[in-house]
């Protein structure tokens, strides 16, 4: 046998072109006669739109089209992924604003010009009135008008299990927190953008610049435009990050099609920065109020939640993911005898949000994880201990929780939590670092640690699909509905294929994201994209190796169990040197029979659940008493991803989240005024963190605990990165400030933090208030 | 966003009064103004050139007198106005309080600006504006101060944007200190 | 994200210069120079200036040389010209640390100087450094040349002195003295980011007490300016923890922030305390 | 009114017409072809556009096109050498292949004029300020720390050929 790859931290097969300048991405698409769509949006956050005079713009130089509601009256809204639902389809966003305009930066109208610059001209010529309404800027203030007969809150999810109140009766102690999760997003360094084309001849759409789920964008689309989506082709080029924000059906997208098929002629359109922060999805923002019911050893009894999560102007096409995953996952790796929650999903006069690396677990882990800490600091217990003490034990694996999450059950597929636990503390040296610690503190410095834990889910099902075929000339080509937002999935998806046939890996081309060459594909979001159709890959290629094997038996006259596979070659397992068959000399051979559809074959794969990685995030914080500022020293994330198929490449996804939940814990915050207008446009006030702001952390990928829901025991590693960054930080501060439960609402920026120390040096210089009222 | 400012006009309450009322002559005073129409005699058009840094802005609109008080020497302005180059909005709400005080007349100036658009939006912007704004205030009672020194003559500053220019640096930040 | 459009002039002399400015300057007609402020502003159409007199081209604006006791800087100097010391002794020292807190490399390789002084941004590094030195700006025109004093320039936040057809030809820092010590800090919330809070001091030591003191604030106001309330507790005393905390009290006590929701006046104050008191502690 | 000029990038000439609001980054990427210089904010924060002008980085986004007639431009599709048909990565090219230091790549060559700009000028900078230069960028995918890892690996193997 050879040497297997799987497991390997191999380099990666994309980056040849992406090194040299030779990558394709949406803005380096052009076409003949192609023309440049520019959107106007609303500045104001809320109001009657009174008038659209788009004659001035009409006039301008270099103008073909210019579009407002009226021109796309025919269009449906925006539906959601997973189809109708009848709760949230009456707030669907509109193409195009035609009579309300609910957040700044909702598209009203739209400018089809001859170049970029030119377009953004014209676009400032269409002139809008307003007349603006009072904007709804909280989700936890009394909710408001949608429309004349909607208001703002168009459902609550409530889910539980136990015997809630109960637990609470019979308490030892009961603590209550009011958490704050902020505004922030993906934000990937490359803008969206969009080709619209369209082929008459053939009468066939295509849009460029597809990417995360191509086929579900499709469709989406189709629907919109009342078109058959096999008249629709997506095609995914390069692209310069998703993070759950792009790929998503999105206005512009679908106005470049339309253009395509109206105006006869290629429509562009790249969002530039401003657009890109007030238009593409935000995420996260929510504010919980949490108790939880523990007993004196401060083993958890219930947990109890209601929380308002601010979903902006409109649903998006997930609806309400979000805040269901939150609901599903905020029990996490504890043991909970009793849960209850609910989740106010509210409209307000904001960007639109949906799902964004992690969505829910960043949030509910930072509430989750609050939580303990403070059981903790009131029991006077360590929390570390406090965690192991909750956590569910190994023995229990599969836990089955009376709970779901996107309409999944969750069955805790497998896990050692305790043994990750343990991993991580001996990772950065615990004890060592808690007697430095100590030592700094006592000579003045302002320096703490802090743990904590979370669970993620991967592999959402149903079921994916995968066809693998060796041509004449001995290459692979494996294709698949996945999708590259940039994360390596060539690279993994071929080290799955070359392992199970018997090929270099560098041999193996894979296909994604054109939906002109697979009928189905899931893309790549939620972590699925290794589990899903990492797994259907193998079964097709372990058929593949089948198929091979049979032909090559025949013509080699010897039985096929004497056969192997190695380095692209049929060999005799007895005598690898003895005679052997190219796999190029098997396909060939194939169609010269004309037998089949030559040496290829289709696998399918198919789970009825998630699976359930977890991890352990520590980081170690100096904070500036004087001017509130946080600086992370050290930072550590275990994760267990049962197994890694390409180590390098999951370390750099731990990293590459961490960046992101460290930007979240710290710096990222989509800000707004009172009036609604957004203050975080540019990346001058939007602050994503630098080399400098990020430690250099220690990464742990452990593999104790294989799927068992998949042959290679995979689970997803994309987002164990992000989720524990808030609350590992949030306890790093309290520790290094000595204010237990000081931090209650992310990000901390220096401005909160420094008036949470003063508002401690006040009440310390103060006289205890019970003095005084014993004086009165 | 609100903010305060005050300023001193050397004449007693009731002709001060009646000059701040005067429209027509006040608006001449106002730095960067241009009176271009007079709807009614509560109602009037015009622009205001208003620059911060590289960003010159000019915004046309009008402005409605809504309660004059002449016993208690009280006038509120409504005003609104929009860039024409599509870089923003505001919408104003500007309150005269006129109290005799040693060498005539303090007027207390409350402003309620609301900014909607690019203008609104620059994050760092709006302490600028602020700034900005109280010097407009500053420069405005010292075009005011002279007008009256020079008898009713015309008064300066008239339609010329406030800048590094025109400013009296001084007195702006003065006025920008009695905020506290 | 387009800029709108405008007129491009790129003159060769001086006089070129100057005269295309009397000219578009009634016309919304405004000065390029390293464009790292201007452009950004005219990328997101705030700023839609009709025309551009670029001076990248202007013969002789590129001077930074010693001329009678200054430091002599052209309208063309890079700011990163200063990463290397420009001048031996604490003023090429002190730009040299400064500088690498102006924005980023490849900012610093095309902004200016003197483009920072003009622009007035209450953030800029440069700015301080002006104020704190009292460094003289030599404003051009087709009507003639002025010398303005810091104090007169700088107005307010991105206000100064400069008439619309004036050109700030040069800047002159003076010189200083072999043994001054300096230090300089600065808060901001990422490497490179505008500054919330910066604090520049200067002092010699004679017989152990400090003598011409200096201390400029920036950021925390609409402008950098000297804190005489400041110096004056440090001048003839001995550079000490107790001295400089009453000096940084005295310049948060009589600096008027601006206000604006993201950093209210009160944290910038306090900031004013914490970079005072550490600039001191550096310089000593 | 459209102007014409002569760039000269990676050695080869480019006569373009352009308007003089018309960005460098603009026109390398429309006006030359050469896409490889990416647009991230076009207001000079995430450095995706940086290239080389007379060998310094600078953001082509703030620059105006008809600036940048005569000074020799060099951008990623100029980094690695080829002679006759045979092209030779960079070190640096070679360096963020082999430490993982690119996820989607769209930061890449911003990342890679940056490093090499500050590299072939300085192979022996300090550690320090070696982070204060790479602080000039934004990556969204990395964490940065491959990144460094491959600007540190490049440093040393540039210094050892010099």
């Amino acid at each position: 046998m050879k040497a297997k790859v799987v497991g390997q931290p191999v380099q990666r097969l994309e980056d040849l072109p992406l090194v040299t300048g030779r990558g394709r991405y949406a803005g380096d698409i052009n076409f003949p006669g192609q023309l440049h769509m520019r959107v106007v949006r609303s500045s104001h956050a809320h109001g009657r739109i009174v008038s659209v005079d788009t004659s001035r713009a009409r006039a301008a130089a270099g103008v073909a089209a210019v579009w407002t509601a009226a021109d796309v009256a025919e269009l449906r809204p925006i539906g959601l992924r997973e189809g109708p639902d009848a709760q949230l389809d009456p707030y669907l966003q509109p193409i195009l604003a035609g009579k309300r305009v609910r957040y700044v930066g909702e598209p009203v109208a739209v400018v089809f010009a001859e170049d970029p610059y030119r377009a953004e001209d014209a676009a400032e010529l269409v002139e809008i009135e307003i007349e603006p309404l009072p904007p709804l800027m909280s989700a936890e203030d009394a909710p408001g008008e949608f429309d004349s007969e909607r208001g703002t809150e168009p459902l609550v999810i409530r889910k539980g299990y136990g015997d809630v109140e109960a637990a609470f009766r019979h308490a030892h102690t009961v603590i209550e927190l009011d958490l704050s999760i902020g505004r922030h997003s993906g934000v990937p360094m490359e803008t969206r953008g969009a080709i619209g084309r369209y082929d008459a001849a053939r009468d066939l759409l295509q849009m460029y610049g597809a990417a995360k789920v191509p086929h579900r964008t499709r469709d989406g689309i189709a629907r919109v435009l009342g078109r058959d989506p096999a008249k629709l082709h997506l095609y995914e080029g390069h692209v310069g990050g998703g993070f759950g924000v792009r790929g998503e059906v999105y206005p512009e997208d679908v106005l470049v099609c339309l253009g395509a098929l109206r105006l006869g002629r290629p429509v562009k359109w790249i969002e530039d920065r401003y657009e890109h922060l007030v238009a593409t999805n935000h995420s996260r923002q929510q504010r919980h109020h949490a108790r939880v019911a523990v007993d004196e050893q401060g083993r958890i009894l219930a947990l109890d939640d209601r929380f308002f999560h601010d979903q902006g102007a409109y649903p998006r096409t997930h609806g309400a993911r979000v805040a269901d995953l939150t609901t599903g996952m905020l029990p996490g790796p504890y043991q909970m005898p009793a849960y209850r929650v609910a989740a106010h999903y509210r409209l307000t006069n904001k960007t639109p949000a949906a799902t964004y690396r992690s969505p829910g677990r960043y949030e509910g882990t930072f509430v989750r994880e609050r939580l303990m800490d403070a059981v903790a600091a009131r029991l006077g217990i360590d929390p570390v201990e406090v965690r192991r003490r909750n956590l569910i034990p190994k023995s229990s694996m599969p836990y089955r929780r009376e709970l779901d999450a996107i309409g999944d059950e969750v069955v805790l597929d497998s896990g050692d939590y305790a043994r990750l636990l343990d991993k991580a503390l001996a990772g950065v040296g615990w004890d060592k670092l808690q007697s430095d610690l100590e030592r700094r503190r006592a000579a003045g410095e302002a320096v703490g640690a802090g743990v904590a834990m979370f669970l993620e889910k991967s592999g959402l099902g149903p079921r994916d699909g995968a066809h693998a075929t060796v041509d004449e000339e001995g290459g692979v080509e494996v294709l698949t509905g996945s999708a590259s937002l940039g994360q390596g999935v060539e690279t993994v998806m071929a080290q799955i294929c070359a392992d199970a046939l018997g090929v270099d890996y560098r041999r193996i081309r894979v296909i994604h994201g054109q939906t002109d060459r697979i009928a189905k594909g899931i893309g790549a979001h939620a972590s699925r994209a290794t589990v899903m159709t990492g797994s259907a890959v193998h079964v097709a290629a372990t058929r593949l190796r089948a198929r091979a094997i049979e032909a090559a038996a025949g013509l080699m006259r010897v039985p096929p169990d004497a056969l192997d596979i190695v380095d692209g070659k049929v060999v005799r397992k007895d005598s690898a040197d003895a005679i052997s068959m190219e796999l190029a000399d098997v396909a060939k051979s194939l169609s010269a029979e004309g037998r089949g559809a030559g040496l290829t074959a289709e696998g399918w794969f198919e789970t009825d659940h998630m699976n359930y990685p977890y991890g352990v995030h520590i980081a170690v914080v100096k904070v500036d008493r004087e001017t509130g500022g946080v600086r992370v020293e050290r930072y550590l994330a275990a994760y267990d991803v049962g197994r890694a198929v390409n180590p390098m490449l999951i370390e750099g996804q731990l990293d590459g989240g961490l960046a992101q939940g460290l930007g979240g814990a710290l710096l990222e915050e989509f800000e707004y005024d009172e009036r609604g207008q957004p203050l975080s446009v540019t990346f001058a006030d939007y602050l994503l963190p630098t080399v400098r702001e990020m430690p250099m952390a220690d990464i742990i990928i452990s593999e104790d605990a294989p799927s068992p829901l998949n042959p290679l025991g995979i689970k997803g590693a994309g987002e164990g990165g992000v989720t524990a960054a808030g609350a590992a930080i949030a306890a790093a501060i309290d520790d290094a400030i000595g204010i237990p439960g000081a931090v209650t609402r992310l990000p901390v920026t220096p401005v909160r933090l420094k008036a949470i120390l003063d508002r401690a040096a006040d009440s310390a210089s103060k006289q205890p208030p019970m003095n005084a009222d014993r004086r009165r | 966003m609100e903010f305060d400012d005050t300023l001193d006009v050397p004449l007693p309450p009731a002709e001060a009064w009646t000059l701040l009322l005067d429209i027509e002559r006040i608006a001449t005073c106002i730095p960067g103004a241009e009176l271009t129409e007079v709807v009614d005699e509560r109602t009037y058009k015009g622009k205001v050139a208003v620059r911060i840094g590289p960003v010159a802005l000019s915004l046309v609109g009008q402005a409605r007198l809504e309660e004059i008080d002449a016993e208690r020497h009280r006038v509120s302005v409504k005003a609104h106005g929009s860039d024409p180059k599509g870089r923003g909005s505001t919408e104003a709400m500007i309150r005269f309080n006129l109290e005799p005080a040693a060498g005539g007349t303090r007027v207390a100036i409350h402003s309620d600006v609301k900014l909607a658009g690019a203008i609104a939006q620059y994050g760092r912007g709006s302490g600028m504006i602020q700034s900005v704004a109280s010097q407009l205030i500053g420069q405005f009672g010292d075009n005011l101060k002279a007008r009256i020194a020079a008898g009713g003559a015309g008064g300066q500053g008239a339609a010329k944007p406030i800048s590094g220019l025109t400013v009296l640096g001084k007195a702006a930040w003065e006025s920008l200190g009695k905020k506290r | 994200m387009k800029p709108a459009p405008f007129d491009y002039h790129a003159p060769k002399t001086l006089d070129e210069a100057l005269a295309m400015l009397a000219r578009v300057a009634p016309l919304e007609g405004r000065v390029l120079a390293g464009g790292q402020s201007l452009v950004p502003a005219m990328a997101l159409r705030l700023a839609q200036p009709a025309h551009l007199v670029d001076i990248n081209g202007v013969q002789g604006l590129d001077r930074l040389e010693r001329d009678a006791g200054d430091l002599v800087i052209g309208a063309r100097v890079r700011h990163a010209a200063f990463h290397r010391r420009v001048t031996d002794g604490p003023l090429g020292a002190l730009l040299a640390q400064v500088a690498r807190h102006v924005a980023h490399y490849p900012i610093r390789t095309r902004g200016t100087f003197c483009g920072s002084l003009a622009n007035a941004d209450p953030a800029s590094e440069w700015c301080v450094v002006a104020a704190t030195l009292d460094a003289r700006m030599v404003a051009k025109s087709a009507r003639g040349t002025r010398t303005l004093s810091a104090a007169d320039f700088f107005q307010g936040a991105m206000t100064t002195a400069l008439a619309a057809d004036e050109l700030l030809a040069e800047a002159r820092l003076p010189e200083l003295a072999p043994d001054t010590r300096f230090g300089f800090q600065e808060f901001s919330r990422r490497a490179g980011d505008f500054a919330i809070a910066m604090a520049l001091a200067t002092f010699r030591l004679e017989k152990g007490v400090m003598v011409q003191a200096r201390l400029g604030v920036g950021g925390v106001e609409g402008r950098p300016r000297r804190i005489p309330e400041a110096e004056s507790l440090l001048e003839g005393k001995r550079p000490g923890q107790e001295t400089f905390r009453a000096a940084a009290d005295a310049a948060a006590r009589s600096v008027a922030p601006l206000d604006d929701s993201r950093y209210p006046a009160a944290y910038r104050r306090d900031l004013a305390r914490a970079m005072t008191r550490r600039a001191l502690e550096e310089a000593a | 009114m459209k102007i014409a000029l002569k760039l000269d990038v990676n050695g080869r000439e480019h006569a373009v017409e352009v308007e003089p609001r018309r960005t460098l980054a603009d026109t390398l990427r429309e006006d030359c072809g050469q896409t490889g210089t990416h647009i991230g904010c076009e207001h000079g924060v995430c450095g995706a556009c940086t290239v080389l002008v007379d060998g310094e980085p600078v953001r082509a986004c703030l620059m105006f096109a008809v600036q940048a007639a005569g000074r020799r431009i060099r951008t990623v599709e100029g980094l690695a050498s080829r002679e006759g048909g045979k092209e030779t990565l960079h070190p640096l090219q070679s360096a963020f292949m082999e430490h993982h230091g690119l996820q989607c790549g769209y930061c890449t060559p911003g990342f890679l004029m940056l490093a090499a700009g500050t590299l072939e000028r300085n192979p022996d900078i300090g550690d320090d300020e070696l982070l204060e230069v790479l602080s000039s960028n934004l990556c969204r995918c990395t964490g940065y720390k491959n990144i460094v890892k491959a600007v540190r690996a490049a440093a040393a193997r540039m210094r050892s050929r010099s």
